[in-house]
């Protein structure tokens, strides 16, 4: 049960994060708050997407996916950004229901598992959220996404 | 499959018990409606197998829950067109929702001495008094439409009453005395001219007949849970959401809040931002239960079984010699709620008597003293319809209205 | 008869269940309680055979629901020691007649600028934000005990804190997050000295022990039905008659007033003052019975096993590598609701586990993020017992914190 | 079951209250209202007791009780006021557990039926708990009955 949860993929990003530390050059930034759970993640971007850097407090489910998304994303072009943003918001409100695409995604289809946890896809999400609010700061719109619920 | 009362009874266990040796003759929905089997059933389920607090864990026991509650919230937003889960905001009771309007729209709206509030003569207490406070705490001034002689709402001076000066108007959408059914079409419009935002009462008329919010245009609607199949302890707000985002939270503390410190506290959005602490969560997933047993029946054949109980029962009533009927005479934008007064016998006394026959209808003010005023009586009786109502116990109520004037005579 | 976990739990239908296939382990009793058979029980015959609205006819389903009601209050007030029944406020939650307390009383002591409201950091956010608001609209200002490291109130400025520019001070009875029973004895006194009055958060306190509000001698107590074998849906407030009686309304609507016209309203003695529109009617008849329930236990005999369960807790908990306790570390004038951290696992983490293995604990800021900014973590892990707590289950969770370690190893 | 509550007695006070009627010279007044029904009352004494008038709206309990009042009360000493006044009282609280005296209570014992019938007790109490207002506003205390709800 727990196995569908904690994927060794997700354990290995958790453990050891890609890309974490703020760095002070930047053009948008967002700071998204669960507030159930009190987890945050700072999100800092480049108009250009060259650099993504984060800092935050929470579980293994938002720190891997935040290691996840600045993998996937950092130094992509704003359609490719979009185009796995918007899969990867799709695969956690699937509930499970959509088959992931490990071209699109990469690591992050490990988080398939997570959409049947609903208490975690906002954990999940956290980053995700940030990086959208921070990316429309800098200047790019990253897509209408669906509203996701705290 | 075509609407079928005896059918439906079936599914209402409290039909099985007599009163004072008579079988019970409920003509009282008005006040608080009977509770089918299906309703109760998914309460006690919940109680038993899914119980857990609500968006605060993520055990599974928890987890179910929220997933119960929202997926209630969620079917009672479709129920009434709402645009969204996230306009639906649970209280406790109809009160608590127009209290909340008043206490965070109020806030919203900054009302200053000048401006107006505007409700109706043919208000319940609920859609009055909160008005009549708002108005004390921010100097604003409370007007009203007057009530027609045939118990309409006197629309006449609608263009004097919603005037530039006019922030809200709150009005029922059906009379829970008169059984006057308001299409707030004209309100409405009168309104949007003036930039004021309007409220509609729904307590008595989202239980009765298809209520679309959109259709409607209003900006918020009460409406509570027991007067339409589900328990007590539960009310619904709906409000547009634009709206709702840009109002200050009402009651305070846990799970309204987005961050916390001593000093400084930030705010969910909407619907959190309204349900402060705990909610009524299993009364919340039996409220979503009543809501499927209505709309499995149909809203529309509900409406059309309560017109043809209350087009027999005015005929009925209006054959009882010293009978007087308040409101509407015919059925005509009218619901199943009849208030009338028994010549020279007093309220309590025709209740009294009726009760005695296991026939239950409410006597008193109704909480709308205002509309007793209107009519110059001190009290009325009255006798409100459901989708369980059925002739014979329009005949029974026909039949110790006689008893009434044997007995005062 | 001496106290028998096992037969309590045969009242308890949710404990046949799995989750996640493991027997269920509910350790998170400070969020929600569970139910006994008897509570649920008497709410649906309550629902199947008399309900009625309650106060407002003669008929005999409403009388049989008013006398429910009404004797639901009489039970609660014996239980809590209060002088009167009509001390008794039904409200939906605690939280609403914490907001009620901060709204009316608020008023009542027509707050300004300069004035001063105390409560403390271990506070639910319930607890807090209404007193935050209270102080927005007041200009009055907010101020709070500090907790020391062992997870008491820190007393130690409180002839400073409670002084003579302080009209309230209201603070937990026993802390949601650190276990933490306060005596609020020394602060009555101070309070009493400058003249303020006290209102305790009784939430996890009534569910509990014994709690005697003349004892304590406070002038409010708020408590919540959910907590305590009771529904969702219903919450008290209780408060000296003499204090009631000169508030002023909070919620309004029917069943508030005394009489009612279109410019003006006069209000209705307490209870009913505070009880504005439909109350939670078959939640109240619920509380009542869980009330009976736990008198038939009796509330010592509860007290004295979840000081067992806690100290047994407390030393199994202990004896796990890296987990760290927060909040008294002896069972000394502590309740049975233990937080901890698991060194290097975020607590959503640990709660994960342990529901994989049929544990339910609470991980987050339990709706107090000041308690958790004070000791400098984000969330907490939270387990918490009642009556129905055994060691078995205390065993599992020490066994589901192995796991958690060997998974984050 | 309506004959405990509408006795003979109790109607035809209702048809022909006695006493009926305000008067101008008093030195006490009062006027109560029951909540729930709107029912109202207005009750008038002189200080030694020796009128006593009333008029109200309500339903043929309440009428009925202030026409009793009347008699029972009306020319009355203070002790026998004070008697009857509290006799009159338990009575109507005593759920039909207590047997009437008829010779304090005359005519006042045909209420012993309302008892039964916790609805209308309120009816039946409302003349006598204005009557004791309206004496207290004269000087006259008709003795610590116990407190009544709405
Ligand atoms: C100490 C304390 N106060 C207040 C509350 C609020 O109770 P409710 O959510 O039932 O209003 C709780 C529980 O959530 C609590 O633990
Ligand atoms: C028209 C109307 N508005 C408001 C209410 C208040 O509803 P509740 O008592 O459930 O708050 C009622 C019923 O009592 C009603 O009929």
């Amino acid at each position: 049960m727990l196995d569908g949860l904690y994927q060794e993929i997700i354990l290995d990003h958790y453990k050891h994060p890609h890309g974490r530390g703020l760095r002070e050059q930047f053009d948008g930034e967002a700071h998204h708050v669960n507030p159930t759970c009190g987890d945050e993640i700072t999100v800092r971007v480049n108009a250009d997407m060259s650099d993504i850097s984060y800092d935050g407090l929470g579980c293994s489910i938002s720190q891997a996916s935040a290691s996840v998304l600045h993998e996937l994303l950092e130094g992509k072009d704003s359609a490719t950004i979009a185009e796995v943003h918007r899969a990867f918001v799709e695969l956690m409100q699937s509930r499970g229901a959509v088959e992931p695409d490990e071209d699109v995604l990469g690591d992050g289809i490990a988080f398939a598992g997570v959409a049947k946890f609903p208490a975690r896809v906002k954990c999940a999400l956290l980053p995700w959220m940030a990086f959208k609010d921070a990316a429309a700061r800098a200047g790019v719109e990253v897509g209408a996404s669906p509203e996701v619920k705290a | 499959m075509s609407f079928d009362v005896a059918r439906v009874r079936k599914d209402f266990p409290i039909f099985e018990r007599e009163v004072n040796g008579h079988p019970l003759v409920y003509l009282d929905s008005a006040n608080t409606s009977q509770k089918p089997v299906q309703v109760l059933d998914v309460m006690r389920a919940h109680q038993e197998r899914h119980n857990g607090n609500v968006s605060r864990s993520v055990h599974t026991l928890g987890t179910e829950s929220t997933e119960m509650y929202e997926g209630a919230r969620a079917r009672i937003a479709s129920f009434i067109g709402a645009g969204s889960p996230d306009e639906v905001i649970f209280t406790k009771n109809s009160t608590e929702a127009i209290n909340l309007v008043a206490h965070s729209a109020g806030q919203f709206l900054a009302l200053k001495e000048g401006d107006e509030i505007v409700i109706s003569e043919m208000e319940h207490h609920s859609n009055l008094v909160p008005w009549q406070l708002l108005c004390e705490r921010t100097g604003a001034t409370l007007r009203w439409f007057g009530i027609t002689d045939e118990g309409r709402l006197d629309e006449s001076q609608l263009d004097e009453l919603v005037n530039e000066r006019t922030k809200l108007v709150s009005v029922a959408h059906m009379s829970n005395v008169l059984g006057t059914i308001n299409d707030p079409a004209r309100l409405v419009e009168r309104a949007r001219q003036v930039g004021a935002l309007v409220m509609l009462d729904a307590s008595q008329s989202v239980p009765h007949f298809a209520v679309d919010v959109r259709a409607l245009g209003v900006d918020f609607i009460a409406f509570t849970g027991h007067k339409m199949l589900g328990p007590t302890g539960i009310g619904v707000l709906w409000g547009r959401f634009g709206l709702l985002s840009e109002m200050p939270p009402f009651l305070a503390g846990g799970s309204m809040i987005e961050t916390v410190t001593m000093g400084k506290t930030t705010y969910a959005p909407p619907p959190a931002r309204f349900e402060a602490g705990t909610p009524p969560i299993t009364e919340a997933i039996g409220l979503g239960a009543a809501v499927d047993y209505l709309t499995g029946i149909g809203m529309d054949e509900i409406h059309r079984h309560e017109q043809e109980i209350t087009a027999y029962a005015l005929e009925q009533l209006a054959a009882v010699p010293g009978v007087r009927i308040y409101g509407p005479a015919s059925p005509v934008s009218r619901g199943g709620t009849v208030s009338f007064g028994v010549d020279g016998v007093h309220p309590h006394d025709v209740g009294q008597v009726l009760d005695a026959l296991g026939v239950e209808v409410r006597v008193g003010h109704h909480c709308a003293r205002p509309v007793c005023q209107r009519f110059s009586v001190p009290a009325m009786t009255r006798a409100s319809f459901y989708l369980y109502t059925t002739t014979e116990e329009i005949d029974a109520l026909a039949r110790g209205l006689d008893q009434v004037r044997k007995v005062f005579g």
